[in-house]
């Protein structure tokens, strides 16, 4: 199988890759005004992070990255579970979700 | 074989299967109405055609020339997004069912699968989870209350039934140790019917588990709640019209099928032979080629007379007994399966 | 081929990224991200992780933005205002993010042997072994533990995803119901 | 009695505090937080009287005695080291001997909440007896910061008018340079690995230690020192702190902690560094010594005036310890305890004054002397102390320090000190005019006349005497501090070891036994 | 190879998840209309156990078990006592606070306690994918806690910046895991130390040591990371802060010190300077902005950051002294702000009537008993001698001064006075006499199980300040077991010989 695809990519690809998604979710951290899509955005930045996982485990051809990965995707389902929900209170507490008005306490 | 030909054979096959498996979704329709029928004591269609055999055609061809209404509120791109979704992912999960014996083509070639992935099983539950978008989308972009609500119980069902679905295959890919579906058959041929998951590898419970949880994955009746026409005026579709309903319709039908196939591969042995080696094995190329093929389609076709027969029988559940259900009886259970299996696997 | 695969899901992959900061709407950004994370399925395949791709439909694209989704639509937030936030993120935190950004793409560019990527079968040396297989095989006896202690962590997070999100004023039949947000 | 001698100093610390833990524990009724603060305060005195009873004179004898070490913490190496030399061992018995005058000022004063009260109070005992006593870097500093806290509570609490206010200003400016002053002790041990005095002294002497460093160690001592006394610019705290401190307080707060650490902490361990940094201090005292009278001339609240004549008082001490003569530090350490005594007698006199016309107004009061002879005997007879006079004690204190300046610094500075003390007089005096003479204010006419009673004349009584002692016959006390400004071994006159000159072999710095 | 049972190297742990599955069954087995109270109890009884698990684990050689993924030594051992206390303390604090009838009361139970699995783990662990996931349970569980008020508009509202805030920071955690991976090639935190002095790509270790850091000091809430804390402990209810504040602290600080003493200690060039940095940040930051707090949580808030700062100035320390004096600092600083937070959870009450510092006016006329605890708590966290946070003070600073750190040292203390302003202010509010006007809301009945919290909180500052002796040598053996004596550097080498010459 592996035949068909003999052209290869350098890793650094891959990584420069992760790194942008990495970047992309932080300016996504930064700019969205959404709890859900800031929300969104952290998890953009695990799936960057896990990419890199990924490559570094065929680099090394050590299948911990990949574990790694896997382990992070439960992480961050567990992290959604509880994320939604407290998304749910908050809603249920003030009724809108923009980040500029959670602000009884000023940050 | 070059780089070419391995592309124009697949493309072959996803053709075939393509046209297969619609034919297939519109005399699914088709067995439906007519076996409803018969349960209800009266004939279903019969005018069009022999035994109104040509009714799905007329069918086709009036979803096709209705006209196409796209009311005003909606969210027109995910509006469109949505059944395209849906029947996308109901298609896409056939490309790695083996429908028949494996080794019969040219070369390295397999004839009776798209494509044989090593995580078959997960790439099926993959594409089945995504299809769940289809009906969310929908629903959401209708901008219709019905709609909506129809939307969020149908994916809140299928998340929740999803679980008890995959935990229910666990049992079974413990006893194959594997998630390639050609293994896992494999692993069910040795003695025909008796070496069935279903009998010979104990599995009855989570086919149990999995019959229930694949009513509730595709909307079927008893768990068709998402539809409920008496309290939701057709659910996450009721703002589609012609053609994209049809596209939701094909999508419910071809996800039985598609959901008829893996309890098919998982439980029933696939398309080996139910009776083993019973009456020996035939040298003929056409006959390893098209008995499989037979079995396969027999099982499959009893799966969905099975959905039919249940319709046509069992009242519709309310929706907090649909969740009590799921999340209180068949995840337990399932989770006893998998604990039993292992258990059994470990001092066998 | 492995390139041609690369640039396109890679080019999905940072457009979905990037769409999902420019939509307004919730929904779409979450059809970005889900666009983005099934592109990465088919990264992760490309780079031998047939797992990875299978479970990051599943989980990421099948589970967790399903939940994103159903969020969305049950609370309907609608558009978000564009304030392009505050003054402070915007003049610390975006030199930040291109500095950030530089640095890992020249460590990552001045990288020494690192090599290229192969649809191998699953970095498994022994021949035969799939991709799962040797990922199963270390993950239960060298990473027991992390993978025992995971199930304190979802226990915890079912715990506090009830706790949270229940209604406190309503009867226990309706529980249920709610269990999975 | 050598055990006694063994465990007297560490009694001395205990007593206060276990009065302070039994004054928590009993209810508030019949006065008894009173009664057992008083007892105690009395029992740590007599307890206190040991000490220069049992103070060996011998040449031979060690220059610090009653000394007790015990290892407390392993590492950092913290001793529980103290001991008393003759620097300490006065002050030691001050501390005790104001600490039932205290609880007398208190007796009325402090009407509500007594038992915090009383509890503090014998805490910050303890915790002026630790300062006092303690010869490891480490435990004197514990003993210095934990004097700021139940000062700095009760003066919240039960201060006057803006408590709170002055707290925070008082426990700030004293808190903060003691920050420096830890890094630089933190500094000595992480080059010399101790904290014991003794051992610090020699390392600073033997030059292994860098000079530069030590320089600003040294400051470090100083500028925290310098803030409690208070010297000049830094004495930001001392007028509300005093006008807003309850009685007790007022009279324990000033000086005495600040004043004995320069002598022991900073020219007895950094003599070199000390003598650099003499002149500019003197300069400041000098300063400090007009400043505060010419402010104290213009008050009109007399508590502000006690404590611009405090500062005034304060610093020409500072100058008789910067002048590094032995007779300015015997006229410093003895001017130390005048001022206690002195002040001590005058605070609780003003004390009564002000919870009985409740305000501090200077021109409010008049005419007092008839309806209260004795109060205005008692006060005049202060003032006069606190002025200078001859056969009372603040003369030979006075005295001794511009004899010291005189002969050892320079003689201008010694007269703009002499100055400064003329200046006292005429405060001192007018205050007392106002108050006592003159025609009856209105004040004074509001309320019916009631003269000391038993309680406080049984505390003014001995005090009285003792100016009249301390007075007439120094010589009881002199001795003693001069053993301590002066090891034993060297009793050549004049100037001190310590402070040769900058040439001199750094092994003729060494210790105690040289030359 | 390895004769202990690996079921001990994580007894604790077993003892603790053990406790939160009884507590979370127990709640759903119990009809509904009866008291959640009792399952605090089994929670606070779960943790004095896992307590006593742990000092049994003294007696187990040092090692790793479960193929080196955790390891037990002095070190783990002096975390998790800490660890439990803290939890123990906030247990029974929240026994007697959390209103009777507040609805899942035994999941709150429950969840403290898995966190202190995760916090337990997170101190423990040698491999990089647990510190991940023991670093989620704690943190997951804190999330949860923090928005436990949920009826209130600040409650989710702070559950929600920490959680979006905490998960942004794992983030960057997860991101410098990879890339030292990537270096690597492996997470084993003894394999990397190994690798580290000779892998190829060190440029790639320390971008991945930099975002590692972040991370950590996020969950330290160490500036400039810090931003979410005031609100989020104003918004949380305050038994939770006293937990919060505290061990998942501790926790955390655990994990920095491994990072950067156990991991990394040949790139001490990089990371000291660099916490030198942090430190004076948190500090000088924590304690201008807590100058102007009216709030006393988000008072106490900022000042968490600057103590946060403190402990960072023992990173400037060598070898053991640095890990040592890390250690004991965080020891103190737990007990006095559990303690604290102990007290104003009892004066401003679950529901937080009074959150304003003026609300605490004349507190001590109120109730002597949480006046005078207030103060001492107050005192202690302003460091006066003889309470615990002096002596964490002290050796934070001397570890400080040791290291070379001198002007580290002297920001430290000028910090610290600038500290006693707020503090202070505090204090002598609620010493001044009560404001006549205001109607007296009576403080929080001192029950049973909040007595014995405050008597562990005052017995726990009151020791670390007056003898300190056996922690500061727990301490002192939690460095040693954490970093390779070899690299031990002793600062007054020559003072030795020096001291023999002495007379």
């Amino acid at each position: 199988m592996s035949s068909y695809f003999a052209q290869e990519v350098p890793l650094s690809w891959y990584l420069l890759l992760s790194a942008a998604l990495f970047s992309l979710g932080v300016v996504g951290f930064l700019i969205k005004r959404n709890l859900i899509t800031v929300f969104m955005s952290i998890e953009l930045m695990l799936n960057g992070v896990n990419l890199s996982f990924v490559t570094f485990a065929q680099q090394w051809h050590a299948v911990k990255g990949q574990i790694f990965v896997f382990f992070v995707m439960m992480v961050a389902a567990a992290e959604a579970a509880v994320g939604l929900a407290i998304i749910i209170a908050v809603f249920r507490a003030r009724a809108t979700l923009a980040v500029d008005r959670i602000d009884l306490m000023k940050l | 074989m070059t780089i070419l030909q391995f592309f124009l054979w697949s493309l072959l096959k996803v053709a075939v299967v393509t046209v297969v498996m619609l034919l297939g979704v519109a005399y699914t329709v088709l067995l439906e109405r007519k076996l409803v029928g018969r349960i209800q004591n009266r004939w279903g269609p019969s005018r069009v055609g022999p035994f109104g055999l040509l009714q799905p055609l007329v069918d086709g061809a009036k979803s096709f020339l209705k006209e196409d209404i796209i009311p005003t509120g909606v969210y027109r791109p995910l509006y469109l997004l949505a059944p395209i979704l849906a029947l996308g992912c109901a298609l896409i999960s056939i490309g790695v069912v083996p429908f028949g014996a494996p080794n019969i083509g040219p070369g390295p070639l397999d004839l009776f699968e798209i494509a044989n992935v090593n995580v078959g099983l997960l790439v099926i539950l993959g594409v089945t989870s995504i299809g769940v978008y289809g009906i969310a989308l929908a629903g959401w972009s209708s901008n219709n209350k019905y709609s909506l609500l129809g939307a969020l119980r149908s994916s809140a069902q299928l998340v929740s039934y999803e679980l008890a679905l995959g935990l229910s295959l666990v049992g079974v890919v413990l006893r194959a140790g594997s998630l390639n579906l050609r293994v896992i058959v494999e692993q069910q041929a040795t003695n025909g019917m008796l070496s069935w998951n279903l009998f010979g590898g104990m599995q009855f419970v989570a086919f149990f588990i999995y019959l229930m949880a694949a009513y509730a994955e595709t909307n079927r009746s008893p768990f068709d709640l998402p539809e409920a026409e008496s309290e939701l005026t057709g659910g996450y579709h009721t703002e589609y019209s012609s053609m994209k309903f049809a596209m939701f319709f094909m999508a419910e039908y071809g996800n039985m099928i598609t959901v008829g196939c893996v309890a098919t591969l998982l439980f029933l042995g696939g398309w080996t032979n139910p009776f083993g080696n019973l009456f020996g094995t035939s040298n003929n190329i056409l006959v390893r080629a098209l008995f499989p093929l037979f079995w396969f389609v027999l099982k499959v076709f009893s799966f969905l007379f099975l959905y039919v027969w249940v319709r046509g029988t069992l009242p519709r559940f309310r929706y907090d007994q649909l969740m009590n259900y799921g999340w209180r009886w068949l995840m337990p259970l399932a989770i006893l399966n998998i604990v039993a299996t292992s258990l059994w696997l470990a001092y066998r | 081929m492995h390139l041609i695969l690369f640039l396109v899901f890679a080019g999905f992959c940072l457009g979905g990224a990037i769409n999902l900061l420019i939509q307004s709407h919730p929904i779409n950004s979450a059809l970005s991200l889900i666009v983005v994370m099934v592109s990465l399925a088919v990264l992760y395949l490309l780079l031998g992780a047939e797992f990875l791709a299978a479970a990051q439909v599943i989980v990421y694209a099948g589970a967790i933005m399903v939940l994103f989704t159903f969020v969305v639509m049950l609370l309907n937030a609608g558009r978000e205002a564009r304030t392009m936030g505050s003054r402070a993120a915007r003049s610390i935190g975006f030199p930040a993010v291109v500095a950030i950004l530089a640095v890992i793409a020249t460590v990552i560019l001045h990288a020494q042997s690192l090599g290229v990527a192969r649809l191998s079968d699953g970095l498994t040396n022994v021949p035969g072994q799939t991709n799962i297989e040797l990922l199963s095989t270390v993950l239960f006896t060298k990473l027991l533990l992390p993978f025992e202690v995971t199930s304190v962590l979802i226990l915890i997070a079912i715990l506090g995803a009830v706790a949270l999100a229940r209604h406190d004023d309503t009867d226990p039949q309706g529980s249920a119901e709610r269990t999975d947000k | 009695m050598n055990e006694i001698n063994q465990s007297i100093l560490t009694l001395i610390l205990l007593v206060p505090l276990a009065g302070a833990v039994l004054v928590a524990l009993v209810p508030d009724r019949f006065k008894l937080p009173n009664w057992i603060a008083l007892l105690t305060a009395l029992g740590t005195f007599g307890l206190t009287l040991h000490l220069p009873a049992h103070f060996s004179f011998a040449a031979d004898a060690p220059r610090f005695q009653f000394e007790i070490t015990r290892l407390w913490i392993e590492k950092p190496t913290i001793f529980y080291h103290v001991g008393v030399d003759g620097l300490s061992l006065w002050l030691v018995v001050l501390v005790g001997l104001l600490a039932p005058v205290g609880v007398v000022a208190s007796w009325n004063a402090i009407q509500a909440r007594r038992k915090l009260f009383y509890a503090l109070f014998l805490v910050q005992q303890t915790a002026m007896f630790g300062v006092f006593i303690s010869l490891d870097l480490m435990v004197y500093y514990g003993f210095w910061e934990l004097s700021l806290v139940p000062m700095a509570i009760l003066i919240a609490m039960y201060g006057r008018k803006d408590g709170p206010k002055a707290a925070l200003k008082f426990f700030l400016f004293t808190f903060i340079p003691s920050a420096p002053l830890l890094v630089a002790i933190l500094w000595l041990y992480a080059k010399t690995g101790s904290f014991d005095f003794a051992t610090l002294r020699f390392w600073v002497a033997s030059g292994a230690l860098p000079a530069g460093a030590l320089f600003w160690v040294a400051l470090a001592f100083l500028f925290a020192f310098a803030v409690k006394v208070p010297v000049f610019p830094l004495h930001g705290w001392v007028a509300d702190t005093f006008s807003e401190a309850p009685v007790a307080l007022a009279m324990v707060v000033a000086g005495k902690l600040g004043l004995y650490s320069m002598l022991r902490f900073h020219i007895g361990l950094f003599p070199v560094q000390a003598r650099a940094v003499a002149p500019v201090l003197i300069g400041l005292a000098v300063i400090g010594i007009l400043y505060g009278a010419c402010l104290a001339l213009v008050q009109r609240d007399f508590w502000r005036l006690m404590a611009y004549a405090a500062l005034s008082h304060l610093s020409l001490i500072t100058l008789g310890i910067y002048g590094l003569t032995l007779t300015g530090w015997e006229g410093a350490v003895y001017q130390i305890l005048n001022h206690g005594v002195v002040d001590g007698a005058l605070f609780l006199l003003l004390g009564l004054l002000y919870d009985r016309y409740a305000t501090s107004q200077i021109n409010a009061y008049g005419g007092l002397a008839a309806k209260l002879p004795r109060t205005t005997t008692f006060f005049v007879i202060g003032s006069l102390a606190m002025i200078g006079l001859p056969m009372l004690n603040g003369f030979v204190g006075e005295f001794l320090i511009l004899l010291g300046t005189f002969t050892g610094v320079s003689k201008g500075w010694a007269i703009a000190a002499t100055l400064g003390v003329i200046l006292g007089a005429a405060y001192m005096l007018w205050l007392v005019q106002r108050l006592f003479y003159g025609p009856e204010s209105a004040l004074a006419a509001s309320k019916p006349p009631q003269d000391l009673r038993l309680g406080q004349l049984a505390v003014l009584w001995p005090l009285t005497a003792l100016m009249l002692v301390m007075g007439v016959a120094p010589m009881l006390w002199l001795p003693t501090i001069e053993t301590g400004a002066r090891p034993p071994q060297l009793r050549t006159p004049n100037i001190l070891p310590l402070v040769l000159p900058q040439s001199a072999s750094p092994t003729s710095l060494n210790g105690e036994g040289q030359r | 190879m390895n004769p202990v049972p690996d079921i001990f190297r994580i007894l604790p742990e077993v003892i603790l998840t053990l406790t939160g599955v009884a507590v979370m069954l127990l709640d759903a087995a119990l009809p509904p209309h009866w008291a959640r109270r009792p399952l605090g109890w089994v929670a606070a009884i779960g943790t004095t156990l896992a307590l006593w698990g742990s000092l049994g684990q003294l007696s187990l050689p040092e090692g790793t078990g479960f193929s080196g993924t955790i390891e037990t030594s002095a070190f783990t051992v002096f975390f998790h006592v800490l660890i439990c206390g803290v939890v123990l303390v906030a247990l029974l604090l929240s026994l007697d606070t959390l209103p009777e009838d507040s609805h899942h009361q035994g999941e709150f139970y429950a969840l403290m306690v898995f966190g202190a699995v995760g916090m337990c783990l997170l101190t423990g662990a040698v491999e990089l994918l647990l510190v991940f996931i023991a670093l989620e349970i704690s943190s997951i569980a804190t999330y949860v806690l923090a928005g436990y008020r949920k009826d209130t508009a600040r409650g989710p509202e702070a559950a929600i910046k920490y959680f979006l805030l905490g998960s942004f920071a794992t983030a960057f955690l997860l991101y410098g895991v990879a890339l030292i991976f990537g270096a690597t090639g492996t997470t084993q935190i003894y394999e990397i130390a190994r690798l580290v002095p000779t892998a190829q790509n060190h440029s790639l270790i320390l971008a991945g040591l930099g975002l590692m850091l972040v991370g950590i000091l996020f969950k330290v809430s160490a500036a400039p990371f810090h931003v979410w804390t005031p609100d989020v402990y104003e918004g949380s209810p305050t038994p939770v802060v006293a937990l919060m504040s505290t061990a998942p602290k501790a926790a955390a600080f655990a994990l920095l010190l491994r990072v950067v003493y156990e991991m990394l200690p040949t790139l001490r060039s990089v990371w000291q300077p660099l916490l030198w940095v942090v430190a004076v940040l948190s500090m000088t930051v924590g304690n201008l902005a807590a100058l102007r707090q009216q709030n006393v949580k988000r008072m106490l808030a900022y000042s968490s950051i600057a103590h946060a700062g403190y402990l960072l100035a023992a990173f400037a320390g060598l070898g053991n002294t640095g890990i040592a004096a890390a250690s004991f600092y965080a020891a103190a600083y737990a007990a006095m702000n559990v303690g604290i937070f102990a007290v104003v959870t009892l004066v401003s009450g679950y529901d937080e009537k009074l959150p304003l510092i003026d609300d605490f006016r004349g507190l001590i006329y109120r109730s002597p008993l949480l006046g005078s605890l207030l103060i001492f708590f107050l005192v202690s966290l302003v460091g006066i001698p003889f309470t615990g946070g002096f002596f964490g003070k002290f050796y934070s600073f001397s570890a400080a001064v040791g290291g070379g750190a001198i002007w580290l040292a002297i920001i430290g203390l000028l910090n610290s006075g600038l500290a006693a302003a707020y503090y202070l202010r505090l204090a002598l509010v609620a010493a001044q006499q009560p404001d006549a006007q205001k109607p007296v809301v009576p403080a929080h009945r001192v029950g049973i199980a909040v007595g014995a919290a405050l008597l562990l909180a005052v017995a726990a500052t009151l020791v670390l300040g007056i003898v300190p002796g056996d922690v500061l040598h727990a301490a002192e053996a939690a460095a040693y077991t954490l970093q390779a004596p070899s690299t031990e550097t002793s600062a007054p080498a020559n003072a030795v010989d020096l001291k023999m010459m002495m007379p």
